[in-house]
């Protein structure tokens, strides 16, 4: 149990980055494959979490411990990981305006059909 | 071994793990409920999470869902209105049934904290999770006839 | 270059990249390890500075630099989607007409508007003592406005939040940060550097020196910035028809 | 016993990543993504990380849905009227 | 604005600006007069965000 415990969160991390980019290439529809990018970029947050972690450690915030009294987390793969979780949202954001002008220009969503470049 | 610690574990592998199999499969109606019940069981886990790590600065995160979780549901609700018009979903057993599951967390974590501030913060949330869950499900059942889904 | 081979092409792609990532995850230190060395001094300078929250002393005292670089990509974004979805030329805007919402949902979302709203605030005004800050806060705020369109109608929303307001807002917090860090050179030190104010009594809400102010900026600007987005979204979706010209 | 909540935490988020991956309909796939925004919150809070939780549990429960619902109803409501005037 | 209005505003703001400070008693942790200052000001925010929905959903 302990050699898989080490490298789970690694491997989960991978697996779903994987899994992001394989619906990222292979979408029909750019909405859809906005929500993959939203699943890789998931992917990133659970792999930075897993570095910062220490077994039988608590969280950084000390409004209601006492500091030094107990083990705690990495805060500062927390802090990248924080801004990146709102700022993947506004690109998000970004992206599916573009999705709503390309479908405004060419009227369809299917990157297949999106082949020459238009409006 | 941490009781609280393994209710929130049970609770997330059989809740959660039902939740994403309702969301993951059969029609629509049943995938909105799926969601609803999401939050409706993650919330208590985090609550119970908070103190089975005895920090109870965690019930924040219990706050937020309590607040948000129906939000979503009503986001959906409201923009899938005319695609749940035909069969409303109908699923007040089961919302009940997690809402009691609910309530039972909520007051077993107010026993453990005692008479205080705190408790009464848990009450806020377990209040705020049961209504609002609630709410969306009655959303979700038909509550936005009207609306041509904008 | 068919569906097909572009499918192979991929498949053994990942395949390799697959590789790649498990024989690296298999050489990364165990998982739960006791060597956190960044760890261990970011929470000794929060500590010097009296801030309880380490990641929001991280994030606003001792990377407030980078700090500022997330906040432009933010109004960056922003900017992007107010350009992409503005109203053209061909497009009309046809008013919204009232939609009937069931009783019970209204009036749940004129309860929790002003609890959300509060809530927000809480955790942006904490959050350098509990779990929080200027980004969650911001958006749960801002997420507490919309229930008014999802609780009434879109014209009940558009009559309670003025766009251009919340777009000077926008402006006006991400210039107050940079005000701030501004003050840290006209005070002698670095920019954005926390020696200007005192770090006041640990654990209190005064407490960290401009953590607390940066905070509040990061907070409104997120607030302002999540609400400009979403009214052009709403616009779009909801107002905005094509002219059956073409 | 901490690891074992760790290890459910992890799976469920690779379930439902795996899941949001195979739905193919944008709709469907919103309704996925929002369980998996709390699917990751709750692991973001098993691994000691409440900001980061809380941060999630901001973003993806009310503010992605929303914003690809809408997208969906744009893009879905010009598709309608494109077939109505063909 | 008649003074009956007014007075039913006021009552109004007043009402939700106590259930919202009362609420902001409740999340705090600990208790001293800079939060109490800054919960009465949120509450205040609050307050008038609730009458200003209130209007816009009832007005129209």
């Amino acid at each position: 149990m302990r050699s898989v415990m080490d490298v789970l969160p690694y491997l989960v991390a991978a697996w779903v980055f994987l899994a992001g980019c394989y619906g990222l290439a292979t979408s029909r529809n750019l909405i859809h494959a906005v929500g993959c990018l939203s699943v890789c970029q998931a992917g990133t947050y659970v792999l930075l979490l897993a570095v910062g972690y220490r077994n039988k450690a608590t969280a950084p915030v000390f409004s209601d411990i006492k500091p030094g009294s107990r083990p705690v987390v990495d805060p500062v793969v927390q802090a990248l990981t924080l801004t990146d979780i709102v700022v993947g949202a506004t690109v998000t954001a970004l992206l599916l305006a573009l999705v709503v002008q390309i479908a405004k220009r060419h009227g369809t969503v299917d990157p297949d059909e999106l082949s020459e470049l238009r409006g | 071994m941490n009781g609280w610690l393994l209710a929130a574990t049970v609770g997330l592998a059989g809740g959660l793990g039902a939740a994403l199999w309702g969301v993951a499969t059969g029609p629509l109606r049943r995938r909105v409920v799926a969601q609803n019940l999401s939050t409706a069981l993650a919330c208590p886990s985090l609550l119970l999470l908070s103190q089975a790590y005895n920090r109870p600065s965690y019930v924040d995160l219990g706050l937020v869902l309590a607040l948000l979780g129906p939000v979503g549901t009503l986001v959906f609700a409201r923009l899938l209105a005319d695609e749940l018009a035909e069969d409303p979903p109908r699923a007040w057993g089961l919302t009940w049934t997690v809402a009691g599951l609910g309530a039972a967390a909520v007051t077993a974590l107010c026993v453990a904290t005692g008479p205080s501030r705190a408790m009464v913060k848990l009450l806020v949330i377990g209040a705020l999770l049961i209504s609002g869950n609630a709410i969306a499900s009655r959303a979700l059942s038909g509550g936005f006839r009207g609306v041509r889904g904008g | 270059m068919t569906r097909r081979t572009r499918l192979w092409v991929l498949l053994t792609g990942g395949a390799g990249l697959a590789a790649l990532l498990v024989a690296a995850c298999l050489r990364l230190p165990h998982f739960g390890g006791d060597r956190h060395p960044y760890g261990d001094r970011a929470v000794h300078a929060s500590l010097t500075r009296h801030t309880a929250n380490t990641v929001s002393s991280v994030n606003f005292d001792q990377r407030a630099f980078d700090t500022l670089g997330e906040m432009t990509i933010l109004f960056a974004a922003v900017l992007g989607c107010v350009v992409l979805l503005r109203q053209t030329r061909d497009e009309r805007r046809a008013r919204p007409e009232p939609a009937e919402v069931a009783r019970p949902v209204r009036r749940y979302a004129l309860l929790v508007l002003p609890v959300a709203l509060l809530s927000g605030l809480y955790i942006v005004a904490h959050g350098q003592l509990s779990p929080g800050g200027g980004f969650q806060g911001g958006v749960v705020a801002a997420t507490a406005l919309h229930l008014l369109y999802l609780g009434a109608d879109y014209a009940a929303l558009e009559r309670v939040r003025p766009v251009g307001m919340y777009e000077v807002g926008d402006a006006l917090a991400s210039s107050a940060y940079v005000v701030t860090g501004i003050a840290g050179l006209i005070g002698g030190t670095a920019f954005l550097a926390n020696t200007l104010l005192p770090y006041g009594t640990f654990n209190t809400l005064s407490s960290g020196g401009t953590v607390p102010l940066l905070n509040a900026a990061i907070g409104m600007e997120v607030a302002c910035a999540v609400v400009v987005l979403l009214a052009r979204f709403l616009d779009q979706a909801v107002e905005i028809e094509e002219e059956s010209g073409r | 016993m901490a690891d074992a909540v760790i290890v459910v935490a992890l799976l469920l988020v690779a379930a439902s990543a795996t899941v949001a991956v195979a739905t193919r309909d944008p709709m469907r796939q919103a309704l996925v993504l929002s369980v998996l925004g709390v699917v990751l919150a709750v692991l973001f809070t098993v691994l000691q990380a409440p900001d980061v939780g809380l941060s999630q549990l901001a973003v993806c429960s009310a503010l992605t849905p929303l914003l690809l619902m809408l997208a969906v109803r744009k893009v879905r409501r010009r598709g309608r009227e494109r077939e109505g005037e063909r | 604005m008649t003074p009956r209005t007014a007075l039913l505003a006021a009552a109004e703001l007043l009402g939700w600006w106590v259930a919202l400070a009362l609420l902001w008693l409740v999340l705090i942790s600990t208790v001293d007069p800079l939060e109490l200052a800054v919960g009465a000001g949120s509450a205040l925010v609050g307050a008038l965000a609730a009458r200003a929905a209130r209007r816009a959903v009832t007005g129209s």
